[in-house]
């Protein structure tokens, strides 16, 4: 069956999710890889939806924000912002899951300033709730694409903590757990060196050369001595994520883009 | 117990003024009070500060229409079409005029409205430590744990001078009842000075007591009920209004200048009366409208 | 997902260990799990810490029986009829031994557990200041506001190892309704490691999905669910029970001396083998029985 | 129309909320006199009851505790103990009115510990709400019998805060704002001296002499300047309170007491 680069990546980011975790879901992809992996091979995994949703069945119908009606019928919980924080402060959020504009070798990532904040280039929106789930869940899934100009060096902004200058800076600063476990992007997955936090390459997409990964990073790119080649998507992924998205709004998928995307 | 009924129009002239702090848009991305923002801007309110973890477009167009001096958000944009150009041309280029931006999280804004609810002049969280919203908003501060060793971020108190918050129904004492996502808005209702309440339905007392557990605040938080359908339009509010996506994608395509938004504003706010001229502008209305019953199980509160 | 149904005495057994926080009675004077209580009696567990705001006669006969090592609460009695007899006799006389206090107030109570519940080290507040309360509970400390100079109470954190929470209707996953007084029933989900919820009905996961924003915490945060009508007898639960009054007035004569506590406990606890057996007990049952009906307005929840 | 001493305080009691105040009422008297006020001169008044109820009419039976389930119905909120806390702590509760076991010449309240609170003589059940009522209310109103075992020249235990030790006390201590405002007894009411914040006999009860207040009174007794005689029940109020407590539980009315009282 044929697929997207961005079916391809909702496909490789739903498997990051194990059966049973609880995800705190950030809008666009990460919706509609989280719902992938409740309708594939994490059943019971129970989503967080920050304006105060638990889910555990997905939506039946395609969201565009959270707070769209079909995603809290049938959920299991509404309730207020704070509580699901709370639960995340906890350290009760296995997963946090959340796009980036940009991302550095450290995962940090800058959905706020481009430029200096004080002389701002791009005034991006900012955090949302993503800075809450990449500073107290066990482990942050992030998802977007690959380019130069979005996986940087050095972000101008952290919004989102990764891992800070990399080693035990997260621990330095006083976060009490987390960090970025996967990067998920059309092109490969990284993950962080065990020991500088560097975020390494880890699984590479069919049909991708090293030198195009290497070509769309802003850094130096490190290779991890692992690399495994991104296993396809199944025609059963690829169905769940068609029910879910049947225009392609977000995966391009069968349909044509109905609205200018960022 | 007197009446607090109000209109629109009544309600936004008697209670926000010029320089106020204002929140709307306590659900995040749905139930979002955009009645309230384009009789604000009808009224050519100035200066004012606007509070929300997100709103939505809302604050993108109170941005661009000039009344606005600061935000206090998490989040400013169209959360389904991409990013708010209003917002990026004050900030980037000071069109119409350079605002101030106090940043938060989702999480730090809920704090600091809780705070406010609460009486307490900070609350304290373990997140952001490390990041640089706590550079660009210095009043987020960083300490040692006053009882351990943790480093905490102490994050002030909000008690906005008004909030302007959606509900599906209330009476005119100011009883009324939310459901769906509640968002911020328990904590809104306690913390803000004054509480307007816009209702798509008023009812009577008695309707609102036959459940007090949905009761979203005590009457005399409420300083204004507004009977106003579709206030949320073209967000959704659960059971009444389904979302207006294609709203918010031609607000993305009709504002990315200047004079494309100035259009749009005069399309759906200047050259508009009132809230039900609106409405009737709204050619895809009755689609919008939900019109399944799907209702919650039943709940017995007898006392004998 | 799959079900966590037990029996009142697996649960007990299995969650309930010699030494744990347990709390109980986390809606003040209704809906306390009394069930509970006397199954933890039964099964003789010992060194218990027992936590709640008020829990009415409950904590009372819990320290007469002789499980109780440490209890942290705001209020130790008989609300309607007086004093705590066993309370007094284990503070004035060590009988059946003495016990621990840890003296908080009912908000002081509630700061420790929604801090708990949080994540949070502390909680600040400026009630109790000036009070002996602050002596006799050393672990409310005060000091200066990090951001300012009010003087604050620090209030710690609550995490009890297991929490009996009361409702009137669950699923066999973990949804729970809970209407009426609420006390601080959420914020002790919340913040417990591990939830044993006595349920009056058991019903199906679509009943309770029915209506979200009625649920009191997350089915992952409950560890256990018991099918037990009239666990809250003699306390009163809004919709199914009223309050046993005379049950309370009696406890409270009968419970004068030690030889008169004896032979209660001998009576409503030790000699009775189940709760079926001891509600089988109460002559005046069908009498508190709540028979009418007064249903909460209808909700639509519909999304389209 | 003759009436009990009980009831002429619960009278006196109930004259003290003023329409419109916002009261959060303890357990005992304080529901009754509360319940007076809104049946007679202050219909308006809003009623907190720290189980997370809050009226505005008064419930239409007789209450053993405030979690009685006739107190809920016809409530017009039901929410967290947390979320009326909260409220109090923010300044927009007129009055807190509790019940006390003992109470000395400042208005400082025990319920806690008779004796040293590690020797401890007597053992009262403690706080529940009354120290946060006492804390943070606008005013505080006590009810309680006058006898020279309560009402002491220093109480062994400051449960609920009253001036302290007089004059600016509260303020010293940190405390927002507060203090008694009236202590209401069986043989008059008590009000703080503006500046030295000592408790005075501001109004006596009928056929109650001053000697005989000071006879039970546990320290010199001051008589104010302004020193009136407390009016009688009106039939109206009395009947009111009847209707409330058919039996005389609280107020030894009508009928007999049925159960001992503390």
């Amino acid at each position: 069956m044929d697929y997207t680069a961005e079916e391809l990546m909702v496909v490789a980011a739903s498997r990051e999710i194990k059966d049973h975790e609880v995800v705190i879901v950030g809008t666009r992809l990460p919706i509609l890889a989280f719902s992938l992996a409740k309708m594939t091979h994490a059943p019971n995994a129970v989503g967080f939806y920050d304006c105060g949703i638990v889910r555990d069945s997905p939506s039946k119908e395609f969201l565009y924000t959270m707070g769209d009606t079909p995603n809290l019928t049938g959920s299991q919980w509404c309730t207020t912002t704070n509580n699901l924080m709370f639960l995340l402060q906890q350290g009760l959020v296995n997963v946090g899951f959340i796009g980036g504009a940009e991302v550095d070798k450290f995962g940090n990532i800058n959905t706020s300033y481009i430029g200096d904040y004080k002389e701002t280039k791009v005034k991006l929106p900012g955090s949302g709730g993503g800075a809450d789930f990449a500073s107290l869940s066990e482990r942050l899934l992030v998802i977007m694409n690959h380019e130069k100009r979005r996986l940087k060096d050095k972000v101008d902004y952290i919004t989102s903590p990764g891992y800070g200058s990399g080693y035990n800076w997260r621990e330095e600063v006083g976060l009490p757990r987390g960090g970025v476990g996967t990067l998920i992007t059309n092109l490969g997955l990284m993950t962080p060196n065990p020991e500088t936090k560097e975020l390494e390459l880890a699984s590479i997409h069919p049909n991708v050369s090293i030198e195009e990964v290497q070509e769309n990073t802003g850094w130096e790119l490190k290779v991890s001595d692992n690399l495994i080649e991104t296993p396809i998507p199944s025609p059963e992924e690829l169905e769940a994520i068609r029910s879910m998205d049947p225009e392609g709004f977000w995966t391009g998928g069968r349909g044509k883009k109905q609205y200018e995307r960022k | 117990m007197s009446t607090k009924l109000q209109t629109l129009s009544e309600a936004i002239s008697e209670h926000v003024q010029d320089g106020d702090s204002v929140l709307m848009g306590a659900c995040l991305e749905p139930i979002i009070p955009f009645a309230g923002a384009y009789e604000i801007l009808r009224q050519e309110k100035k200066n004012l500060t606007l509070l929300a973890p997100i709103s939505d477009i809302l604050l993108d167009m109170m941005i661009g229409a000039g009344a606005v001096q600061k935000v206090v958000t998490a989040w400013t944009g169209n959360v389904s079409a991409g990013l708010g150009y209003n917002y990026r041309r004050a900030v980037e280029k000071g069109i119409p005029h350079k605002i101030e931006i106090e940043d938060h999280s989702n999480f730090t804004f809920g704090l600091s409205l809780l705070a406010g609810a609460m009486g307490v002049p900070f609350l304290p969280t373990k997140s952001l430590l490390g990041t640089d919203i706590l550079k660009s908003n210095p009043k987020l501060q960083v300490g040692k744990s006053p009882i351990g060793e943790e480093t905490l971020v102490y994050v002030p108190a909000l008690n906005p001078n008004v909030a302007i918050l959606g509900v599906q129904r209330a009476d005119e004492t100011g009883g009324a009842h939310l459901w769906g996502n509640i968002g911020v808005s328990q904590d809104a209702a306690l913390a803000s000075k004054k509480v307007i309440l816009l209702a798509d339905e008023i009812v009577s007392k008695r309707t609102i007591e036959s459940d007090p557990n949905r009761v979203l605040a005590p009457n005399f938080k409420v300083t204004s009920v507004v009977h106003c359908p579709a206030f949320c339009h073209p967000s959704p509010m659960q059971g009444y209004y389904k979302r207006h996506h294609e709203f918010f994608h031609d607000y993305g395509k009709e504002t990315k200048d200047e004079t494309g938004f100035k259009n749009w504003l005069n399309k759906w706010v200047y050259s508009v009366g009132s809230h039900e001229e609106y409405v009737a502008l709204i050619q895809e209305f009755e689609e919008l409208k939900i019109k399944s019953e799907v209702h919650a199980e039943k709940v017995n509160y007898a006392h004998q």
